[in-house]
């Protein structure tokens, strides 16, 4: 139902650039008005996120502490799992951004009689790391169409990711990983019982939408040709800010591939996709563990009223002398006060 | 605003890391470099379109049916016949690689390797 | 055609059939017994100056809501977005991975979908969608959203008194959403209308007007203690005493208040004092701030303050010089992370130094509290204290660690070095039960009811488990825990699954191996058990 | 083929059936708990495979109350508290007379007589009533444990009140006398 949905979804927005374009020739709306307006909202939508998270305060620091404590001096400390000082929060925040550790927690390895065993969640970090990885050097090879001349870096990148000089064009190794990482995430959420069982159309929506969005990339490369200087042209133009409708022939594919990411752009602010900025601000990762050794301030801390010794006292008065347990006249003359 | 300091730096990363394209081209905007066609003929072997953006395959195509079956002729949609060799019927109207390949392949990070066996018509003049 | 009848033919009146594969918005609560905890009662709402909804119980079929419960809670929850940052984050940022949801003991002994973590967290997910969010009304269900309605709410009572804020998930979340936070707020937003649980609210009525969560008199508490020296005269023939609410002592020590009348956790306070005795430390105790224990914690925050907030005007008064705590999970969360924002800077204090070794406890110096097990690994490694292990050869000994003081606190090599030291058989439970991904009693956070008690033995059963594992293996029958509702609840949850284990706490075991100056032999354990080697002489 | 050696031969295939058709009564999450194997983080499916297995190779093979005691002992430890009716508590064994009464009842009866089926029967309603035993047995267990904890958490006001007697310390004292 819910990957119906998902699907129908996807469908419409893989036939919105198709009656666009094909039938009602929009191409400088689909070209450049379109991924313009996506990433104006990709951007303030996600700045407008940032701010308003920033808006509430942290009251408390809660973090949590996967591993010992910095306390006496020949005890060791573990720097990474509870941290103590700002460069061990960096450090923690490091491995759990790059290399998602807290996911990776869950690899473990059992032996069953004989046989070993590998549960679900192993291959979920292996196959978010797949996809996350293979996103980010996609991003960056695509840097070749919206620079001049492109960086030494971005020519680095793509010949490390041809490297197996498969056919002409040489096949993208990223290309297959993001398929691998995307599919298997996509079969967990349909196959293992309990994640389907909590996952909404929203779950698999932005999954379809970047598997889409990768098949298109990579059927353009592949197989159904665009004229890529036309290409270039356009994206340059787009990059500058001196947006153009190049002469060539732009192909259907590319403007369903430039739909998809502009959708891509505009939904991420809106959805699940905001744990990309969200996670940095993680209170249980990003706070050091030194409770103890500094204060934190809470902005609406308030004060709150009390049992206090003196009325305290007073209620006990006759059993605390009749026990013997001392009474405090200092503090009696505070409460007459 | 909380954390503002931290906040602000955050979202700058975010503006320098997204926006990327935009700052590698800051300040240089120039017109991308044009491939310079042949003055004389005015249509290739097919049609333009179809050449912008297939030529790589039909290259890959005319050196597999030369080298494995031997074949030397190709026919065009028209009819015409042509000689498949890189170097003596492209390059004979293309005759500058560094005016007509380099500029595109360069500009969008391709690396055919054709030129790793094919001689480009500026060496062949060198060698004359 | 088979011959045969079939067997559940006659069983067809009974409803044992399989339940349909329903969406979880579809699934009603079930408040059958043992399954629920009791609401509280009227008057105790009243006393703490908080709303009420009369004399109700959540198995009624209308409660009796008040007309503007839907306005009073959506304005809650915007207030509690606004004032924490981690309820607004933890709204947004959940991709629904499911990494969490089979790390939840309550998950794993019920098998109930709503007690993965991420689904508890979606019951109120899902609302904030459906009424604050445009998309949400929308897209409804498929979106994940839905309007607040009865419903809902009596699914909040159900699954928010079903986590036992143990964090656990928060140490698998690749995002760090822990599940324990969301819980805290939820129940400080229930409050609004005066929904609370009557186990969790009656203690923290006495905590706040006496002293202490079992509503102990200052005469009582001084005569259990003066008791519990009778009997540590008994074991070791030393006449103690306990100063109580003595001003001018170099240390106030505050521990929770089961340690004064409640089995076991009056071994542990008999080792305390064993302990305080043999080092001849100037400490003392105090009436007034009996309760190290807060139930305020996991009922809602400012209740929490209140409580605690007696502490810091008895350190004042007594002009200790800094605070000892004793062995306890809330507490010690509570006090790690909440105390220094809430009651500093601590300013009458001084930073705390061991007056027998001479450490400075560095990473307590703003705060000015130092854990009991800190204090004491720190006594063993100067070698100050004179122990005999052998005194505690007739138990085999494994370490729970407390969720509370694991994963919100990090204390785990410390209570581990005192038990290396003070006892010769100690073994490790499973490694994926310990440390920070150890397995809560399933009774924590107020939670530890009778009416309770079968969720509470499926919520423990994990943990009882590797308890079983170990006691099959390894001959273990004594588990230890540095928590007082762990001491409490753990023994009931052995009762039943593993009846050969006894809870103890460490000092317990460290007031067994002490050797006092001037003791008698003795033959006993505190508990009156005779030690190995003494069984005749008994 | 005697009628054990038919049962044996069958015996993966009335396993499985019987653990599937128990988790069909379990509801959304049993997938999860059939398919996660480890003992500590999935102890609820470990014990209930690991038992169902022992039970049926005791049933068919050599039947012995020493080897099918302590796994019927763990189940209703496990059923008592999960489920408050004993009849849903107990139901599984029940299951395991209709899975093989659906899939082979004919067929023994054809090839063994009715004479076997019975007897196999048979052997199930001692396992059904014995299960009632544990099962009573932990339902008052939690009964205990109710008291106890009461018991527990006051324990030095009623001791002190006079309202415990104290047997390990009374032992100690008499001992001492004499």
């Amino acid at each position: 139902m819910n990957l119906i949905f998902s699907l129908i979804v996807l469908a419409i927005l893989i036939l919105i650039p198709l009656i666009g374009v094909g039938v009602l020739g929009l191409s400088s709306l689909f070209a450049i008005f379109i991924p313009y307006l996506a990433f104006a909202i990709f951007f303030f939508g996600l700045i407008y996120r940032i701010i308003d998270w920033a808006r509430s305060p942290q009251p408390y620091k809660i973090t949590t502490t996967s591993g010992q404590q910095k306390s006496l001096s020949w005890i060791k400390h573990s720097r990474l799992e509870s941290p103590a000082s700002s460069w061990e929060v960096y450090l923690r925040m490091f491995f759990e951004v790059f290399l998602f550790r807290s996911l990776f927690r869950n690899l473990r390895a059992d032996f069953d009689g004989k046989r070993l065993i590998y549960g679900s969640a192993k291959w979920l970090w292996l196959g978010a790391i797949l996809f996350h990885f293979s996103f980010l050097v996609i991003m960056i090879r695509h840097l070749r169409f919206f620079v001049n001349e492109v960086p030494s870096f971005v020519q680095k990148i793509s010949a490390v990711d041809s490297f197996f000089q498969l056919g002409v064009p040489p096949i993208y190794i990223t290309d297959i990983l993001i398929l691998a990482g995307l599919g298997f995430l996509l079969l967990r959420r349909l196959v293992d019982a309990k994640v389907n069982y909590l996952s909404y159309a929203s779950d698999y929506f932005p999954l379809l939408l970047i598997i889409s969005i990768a098949l298109t990339g990579i059927l353009m490369r592949l197989y159904v040709k665009p004229d890529l200087y036309a290409i270039k042209q356009l994206t340059y133009g787009l990059a500058t800010f001196n947006p153009a409708l190049p002469k060539g022939n732009l192909s259907m594919l590319f403007y369903i591939h430039l739909f998809l990411v502009s959708s891509l752009a505009a939904y991420f602010p809106f959805s699940k996709l905001v744990h990309m900025v969200g996670v940095f601000f993680s209170p249980t990762r990003n706070m050091p563990n030194d409770n103890r050794m500094s204060r934190h301030i809470n902005p609406w801390e308030y004060p709150v009223k009390y049992v206090t010794y003196a009325e305290w006292q007073e209620k006990f008065r006759d059993v605390l002398e009749e026990a013997g347990i001392p009474i405090d006249e200092e503090w009696t003359n505070v409460a007459q006060k | 605003m909380y954390n503002a300091n931290k906040v602000i730096i955050g979202i700058i990363v975010f503006l320098i890391f997204f926006a990327m394209p935009f700052w590698l081209n800051f300040g240089k905007v120039e017109a991308l470099p044009k491939p310079e066609l042949p003055k004389e003929e005015k249509k290739c072997i097919e049609d333009t379109d179809y050449m912008k953006a297939y030529h790589m395959k039909f290259l890959d195509e005319w050196r597999k049916t030369k080298v494995r079956e031997g074949k030397v002729y190709y026919i065009n949609k028209e009819g015409k016949i042509y000689k498949m060799s890189l170097q003596r019927t492209c390059m004979k109207c293309h005759d500058n690689k560094e005016k007509f390949c380099d500029r595109c392949h360069k500009n969008l990070v391709v690396q055919p390797d054709c030129w790793k066996c094919h001689l480009a018509p500026e060496e062949v003049k060198k060698w004359q | 055609m088979s011959k045969l009848p079939k067997p559940d033919q006659l069983l067809q009146g009974l409803d044992l059939h399989r339940t349909p594969e329903k969406h979880w918005m579809d699934i009603k609560p079930d408040f059958s017994p043992g399954k629920y905890c009791y609401a509280v009662d009227p008057q105790v709402m009243i006393d703490m100056g908080r709303p009420n909804l009369g004399k109700w119980q959540p198995t009624d079929e209308k409660w009796p809501l008040p007309e503007d419960w839907k306005e009073r809670l959506l304005k809650a929850i915007r207030d509690r977005m606004e004032r924490f940052r981690s309820f607004k984050l933890f709204m947004d940022i959940c991709v629904r991975c499911g990494a969490c949801a089979d790390k939840c003991h309550f998950f794993l002994g019920t098998g109930d979908p709503k007690n993965m973590p991420v689904l508890r967290a979606e019951l109120i997910r899902s609302v904030i969608k459906g009424e604050f969010s445009f998309f949400g009304r929308l897209f409804g269900r498929v979106a994940g959203a839905r309007p607040l309605t009865e419903e809902v709410l009596k699914e909040w009572y159900m699954y928010f008194y079903q986590c036992t804020a143990c964090r656990r998930c928060s140490v698998f979340c690749p995002y760090g959403i822990d599940t324990a936070e969301v819980t805290i707020i939820m129940r400080d937003i229930l409050h609004e209308l005066g929904i609370a649980l009557d186990w969790a609210m009656k203690p923290l009525r006495n905590s706040h007007f006496i002293g202490n969560h079992l509503g102990l008199q200052p005469h009582t508490i001084k005569e259990n203690i003066e008791f519990l020296m009778s009997d540590i005269a008994e074991i070791t023939g030393l006449n103690i005493e306990v100063p109580i609410n003595k001003k001018g002592a170099e240390v106030l020590f505050v521990t929770p208040s089961a340690d004064f009348f409640a089995d076991p956790g009056i071994y542990t306070f008999m080792g305390y004092v064993l302990l305080f005795h043999h080092i001849g430390l100037d400490y003392t105790i105090s009436t007034y701030a009996s309760e190290g224990g807060n139930f305020g914690f996991f009922n809602s925050i400012e209740f929490a303050k209140k409580l605690h907030s007696k502490i810091y005007e008895e350190a004042k008064r007594l002009k200790v010089k800094w605070i000892l705590g004793g062995e306890c999970g809330h507490q010690w969360r509570f006090w790690h992370q909440y105390h220094g924002t809430m009651f500093g800077p601590f300013d009458y204090l001084e930073v705390p130094k061991s007056p027998i070794t001479g450490t400075v406890f560095e990473h307590a110096k703003y705060h000015k509290a130092v854990h009991i097990c800190e204090f004491t690994a720190d006594l063993i490694a100067h070698n100050k204290l004179k122990l005999d292990p052998s005194r505690n050869d007739h138990i085999v000994v494994t370490f729970h660690d407390s969720c509370n003081t694991s994963r919100g606190m990090g204390i785990f090599e410390e209570p581990r070095f005192i038990l290396r030291n003070v006892c010769n058989n100690f073994v490790e439970m499973p490694e994926n039960t310990i440390r920070e991904k150890t397995f809560c009693c399933g009774s924590g956070s107020g939670l530890n009811t009778d009416e309770y008690m079968e969720i509470r033995m499926r919520g423990g059963f994990p943990r009882a488990n590797a308890v079983e594992f170990v006691h099959k293996n390894y001959g273990v029958n004594t588990l230890v825990a540095i928590c007082a509702i762990d001491r409490a609840t753990l023994t009931a949850l052995m009762k039943y699954w593993v009846p050969d284990v006894v809870v103890a706490g460490v000092h317990e075991l460290v007031g067994n191996a002490l050797i006092m100056e001037g003791e008698k032999e003795r033959t006993t354990d505190l508990r009156y058990r005779p030690l190995k080697g003494m069984e005749e002489e008994v | 083929m005697s009628f054990k050696t038919f049962l044996e031969s069958r015996s993966v295939e009335i396993l499985n059936h019987w653990i599937r058709t128990f988790w069909e009564s379990f509801g959304e999450s049993a997938p999860f708990f059939r398919k996660e194997i480890d003992q500590f983080t999935n102890p609820f499916g470990y014990y209930i495979e690991e038992a169902f297995r022992e039970i049926l190779q005791t049933l068919i093979v050599d039947f012995s109350w020493e080897r099918v005691d302590p796994y019927l002992e763990k189940l209703a430890q496990i059923r008592s508290v999960q489920e408050t009716l004993p009849s849903q508590a107990a139901k599984f064994l029940l299951d395991l007379k209709k899975i093989l009464r659906e899939l082979y009842g004919d067929q023994i009866i054809e090839e063994f007589g009715f004479g076997s089926l019975l007897e196999w029967e048979d052997k199930i309603n001692c396992l059904l009533i014995r299960f009632m035993d544990f099962y009573q047995k932990y339902r008052e267990r939690l009964y205990e444990v109710r008291l106890e904890e009461f018991k527990r958490n006051n324990y030095l006001l009623l001791k002190r009140a006079g309202l415990i007697w104290d047997e390990e310390k009374d032992k100690f004292f008499d001992n001492k006398k004499h």
